[in-house]
């Protein structure tokens, strides 16, 4: 069920170059699924006056936490948020990823702060599921970032495009060549990457995509986050965020 | 009697708190938050003949405490709304009012015969849509066309019929009489204002069709003088609506004349919002009548003038 | 030529940024915080023949993100302003436009003689006031009206003629056009927008005169959308006004269509927001003009659509 | 010359029913003289959009205090914010209280968190002139609200209406009935209170009130603060906020 809910602020720390983690103390709402996101009220004034969505990078009982980055309005106030501060949450929304098997074979491929889902997922299945993990950033991240993702997966591989951190380069210039050993391929981040990476798979049903679009609301009444699916008007917030990748179409 | 109910036209209203259409959906997606029948009513999204895809990406926009809206009527159509949502609808108890759409008039009167054989308390006629037969003019620009299209679909529909007025029109009052002598129970004051956003990275329009429809916050003052202006004219019972956000914007709404408001945009903010509103409402009106205290400012602004 | 330089009719403005009437005194009292001499220009608090005391408190009331003011052209009269603004207004480096107000007509041409003979860089024509002899219609309603006053004052006063739209006027396109005709140099687009508060407590309109001017953030798309509007007509250039808070917004405004804009409510909450935009736009026009991309966003969308 | 500084919230405490002591740190302005103000800029965002006004209720070099009750939307948003916060102060604004002689006997009458600038006044003249201080509230305080004027005052009255502080009852039912002997008297406070001071007192020219009026912009060119004076037509936040009994008039 979803549940509006009063996070104070644990910390709000800058883990990169305009990016953030913000970690928030507010009752727990038990079980949420990963790829599942949130939708925050950044002030109490009504401006900005929509919620922003943000996907859970993480969740312990009832520290929630968030992995974002600055590009405009919402996230620049959001950043100067201090200890103490409440912020309300409304949550969980969205479906989320496939259930996975045991031992199954699974490639994460992430972009930025698209990494956060792929974080609570990879945390959600650690030591049950063989991960194999490549993510990019433009510039350095703290440790903090991606330290799950080094812990549980069998391969990790990370890169930034100015070679701060790891390997330099996009991400997807790293990841296998031969992508069919890999049960599921899972991914988020910039547009233009999962649009490369499908090209890449053959076999687009074991993909799955966390995508994002402007979001009103956030639980299906505003219709502002619709997207063209293959055979229907997708709405991220409800049919989504994640899709398979027999269903997405790039092209706009 | 309640001392929050309120009778508009040929209907009564538990409370005078409703939502408005296309933010509330079909009344499904905001009783998973709470039970809808709670509230006076609410107005389903509009619907159209066809279904229709809407409008491409970006639809929705922020601009300062308001937002700026490119949806395009998406919906599913009326084979699809009366397969899918009138069921549910039929079994709610509390009022349901159809907004009904167009892009030719005859669209609303098709709509209209068949709505006829709903359970469903009333029709919204949604002229804020381009006539296509008339070079894209909007209907509700146009009172002998507000006219034409509301004393249709009384005729037709055999149940309450409102109008939702678009801020374009130039001339309110005279659209508001038009309705009136079409036989049209109420007049729902706003629709969106016309605005318009640049994307100053891109140095574009944001939307693909340049102008949105703006909502929220921001447009509450504007809408509620026309409130005020329409209610000294006594036309229409005035169903307001335009930036309601709280309980003490609904007063403001009240007090200035209208009988009943609806909540748009806020409903994004908070699912919540009309429980809330509707707690506050009961709340408030523990001594004093809703009914006693619509247009009070009218009143009691000639009071100290004397 | 400088890259932000402007020039509007006769006159050339170092940068569009220009600070509303009513929002920036007479000078001086920005001049306390910055050197006003680095704005393009600044619009004078509108003054009238007889000095005012304005209206009645309260004068100011916030809404969402945007304020209702009712002020009343409180000014000091001609005569003052001539003795007290004028001396140092001619001393400065910069755009001065004086802006005028009246209730008959005859007031509006009264002022322009006597400013014929300041040093100042124009006029600009506040038509939202209420017309006594027109029954407290407002001046800038009706585009006969508008024609009439422009005329009249351009061909006294022997300066520019800027004239300020009032968003009330139901043909903005026609008073644009009433205005060229009559040799107005420019439009400014807009002065505040009629609404309304009520005090939900004392459950009357806060304003004693009921509607209030509104202004600020949040009447900024609509504003802007008239611009674009008023853009396409191609009538005059645009001087835009109305919920400019920061450089983005000013971006829009040029985009859109303005050539020149004026921040108004802004320098409430901020009183160096003149010079803090200036400088920004001077950051960012480094290697472009200004003049070459206003409007700039027209094109680009006629772009997108072949 | 009037500044635009960053105040960082070192502590935002509740001391009474909806008041508050806002305590922030930020560039030491130099010297402020009693009873001018402050405009607090309370969001980040637009809304609410203006300044509040705010007088000074005490400075020590980079600490700033302010005493605030919580009335509307902006004082409401204020009271939630915490520690490390930052609010942007526009000061020094306004005229002062006229400067105090040696040993001068003098009157504060303050009412609620009108006492606020004559906090100021007792700190910024302690020891040099008697004060005789009788201020009032509608409910309990903490005693840091009132602390300074106890230390600093030759006599020192408190009441509340509802007698959980000192004596029950307002205010003025406890100055001294002789007003002669006073060299001056200054008071803030709610509007009906200032007005019934002044029938109290014969020699208006001794007095000096504090005025408040709703402000746009706290520096004289929104004019909206406008009251009538005496003579003429008085803006609060240029002309004031302190007039001489001489000039101001109640009767609106
Ligand atoms: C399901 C989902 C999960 C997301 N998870 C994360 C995350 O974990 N970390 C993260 O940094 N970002 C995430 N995003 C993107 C994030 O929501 C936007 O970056 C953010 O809303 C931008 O807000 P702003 O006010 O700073 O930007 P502005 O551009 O000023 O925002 C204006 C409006 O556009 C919307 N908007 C702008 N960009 C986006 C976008 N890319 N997606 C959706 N709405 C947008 C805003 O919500 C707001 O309503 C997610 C988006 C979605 C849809
Ligand atoms: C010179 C001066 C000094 C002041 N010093 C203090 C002080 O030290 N402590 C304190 O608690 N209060 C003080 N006030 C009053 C304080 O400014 C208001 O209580 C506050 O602005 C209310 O804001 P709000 O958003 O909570 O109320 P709302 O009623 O929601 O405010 C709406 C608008 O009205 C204005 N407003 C409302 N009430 C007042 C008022 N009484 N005076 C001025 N503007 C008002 C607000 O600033 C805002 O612009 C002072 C006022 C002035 C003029
Ligand atoms: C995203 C969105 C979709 C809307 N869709 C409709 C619609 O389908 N039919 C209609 O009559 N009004 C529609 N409206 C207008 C609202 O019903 C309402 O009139 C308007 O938003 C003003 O109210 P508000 O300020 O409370 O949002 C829509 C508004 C928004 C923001
Ligand atoms: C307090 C106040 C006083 C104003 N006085 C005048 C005036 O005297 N003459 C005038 O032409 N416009 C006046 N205006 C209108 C502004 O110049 C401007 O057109 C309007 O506020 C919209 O711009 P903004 O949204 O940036 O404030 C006033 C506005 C405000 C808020
Ligand atoms: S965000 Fe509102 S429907 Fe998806
Ligand atoms: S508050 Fe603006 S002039 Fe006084």
């Amino acid at each position: 069920m979803v549940k509006d809910i009063v996070g104070e602020i644990v910390f709000n720390k800058k883990v990169g170059n305009n990016i953030y983690i913000l970690s928030l103390e507010a009752e727990d709402v038990g079980e949420i699924y990963p790829g599942q996101f949130a939708m925050l009220r950044i002030e109490n004034g009504y401006d900005p006056f929509l919620r922003r969505p943000m996907s859970l990078f993480k969740k312990n009982g009832n520290k929630y936490y968030f992995l974002y980055q600055v590009v405009g309005r919402g996230t620049e106030i959001l950043s100067r948020k201090r200890e103490g501060e409440e912020i309300s949450i409304l949550l969980p929304l969205g479906n989320s990823f496939p259930k996975l098997k045991e031992r199954e074979n699974v490639l994460i491929v992430g972009g930025g702060v698209g990494i956060a889902p792929l974080n609570f997922l990879v945390n959600f299945y650690k030591d049950q599921v063989n991960f194999y993990t490549f993510i990019g950033f433009s510039s350095f991240v703290l440790e903090e970032v991606y330290v799950d993702f080094k812990n549980y997966s069998r391969e990790f591989v990370i890169s930034s495009e100015d070679s701060s951190l790891g390997y330099k380069g996009k991400i997807l210039d790293f990841i296998p060549e031969n992508l069919d050993n890999f049960e599921k391929i899972i991914s988020c981040g910039p547009s233009k990457m999962l649009e490369i990476l499908m090209k890449k798979v053959k076999d687009k049903e074991k993909v799955y995509l966390s995508l994002e679009e402007r979001m009103g609301c956030g639980f299906g009444i505003c219709l502002s986050c619709a997207v063209r699916g293959k055979n229907r008007l997708l709405h991220v917030c409800k049919d989504g965020p994640v899709f398979c990748g027999t269903e997405v179409v790039f092209n706009e | 009697m309640s001392k929050v109910q309120v009778k508009v036209g040929s209907l009564t209203f538990k409370n005078p708190i409703l939502l408005a259409s296309g933010t509330c959906g079909n009344g499904k997606e905001i009783n998973k938050f709470y039970n809808i029948n709670i509230l006076g009513g609410f107005v389903t999204k509009s619907i159209t003949i066809n279904p229709r895809e809407g409008n491409p990406n970006p639809r929705i926009w922020e601009s300062y405490a308001g937002i700026l809206n490119s949806i395009g009527l998406e919906n599913a159509g009326l084979d699809k709304f009366l397969e899918e949502e009138i069921p549910f609808l039929e079994k709610l108890n509390t009022n349901v009012i159809v907004s009904i759409a167009g892009e030719k008039k005859e669209e609303y009167y098709e709509i209209a015969r068949v709505l006829r054989e709903c359970k469903i308390s009333g029709i919204e006629i949604n002229l804020s849509c381009p006539n296509v037969e008339g070079g894209g003019m909007l209907f509700g620009i146009d009172s002998e066309m507000v006219k034409e299209i509301t004393k249709n679909v009384v005729n037709i529909v055999d149940k309450p019929v409102w109008v939702k007025l678009t801020p374009q029109a130039k001339d309110i009052i005279g659209v508001a009489k038009a309705v009136r002598s079409a036989g049209g129970e109420a007049v729902v004051v706003f629709n969106t204002f016309l605005g318009l956003a640049i994307d100053w990275k891109k140095r574009e329009p944001v939307f693909k069709r340049i102008f949105a429809g703006y909502s929220g916050p921001a447009i509450k003052p504007i809408v509620l003088r026309y409130v005020w202006e329409l209610y000294e004219e006594n036309i229409l019972p005035i169903v307001g609506c335009g930036g309601i956000v709280n309980f003490t914007d609904v007063l403001e709404y009240i007090f200035a004349g209208a009988s009943l408001v609806q909540i748009g945009s806020a409903n994004f903010r908070d699912p919540w919002i009309g429980e809330k509103i509707v707690k506050e409402v009961q709340n408030y009106f523990k001594e004093e009548k809703v009914v006693d205290l619509i247009g009070i400012a009218h009143k009691n602004h000639e009071e100290v003038d004397k």
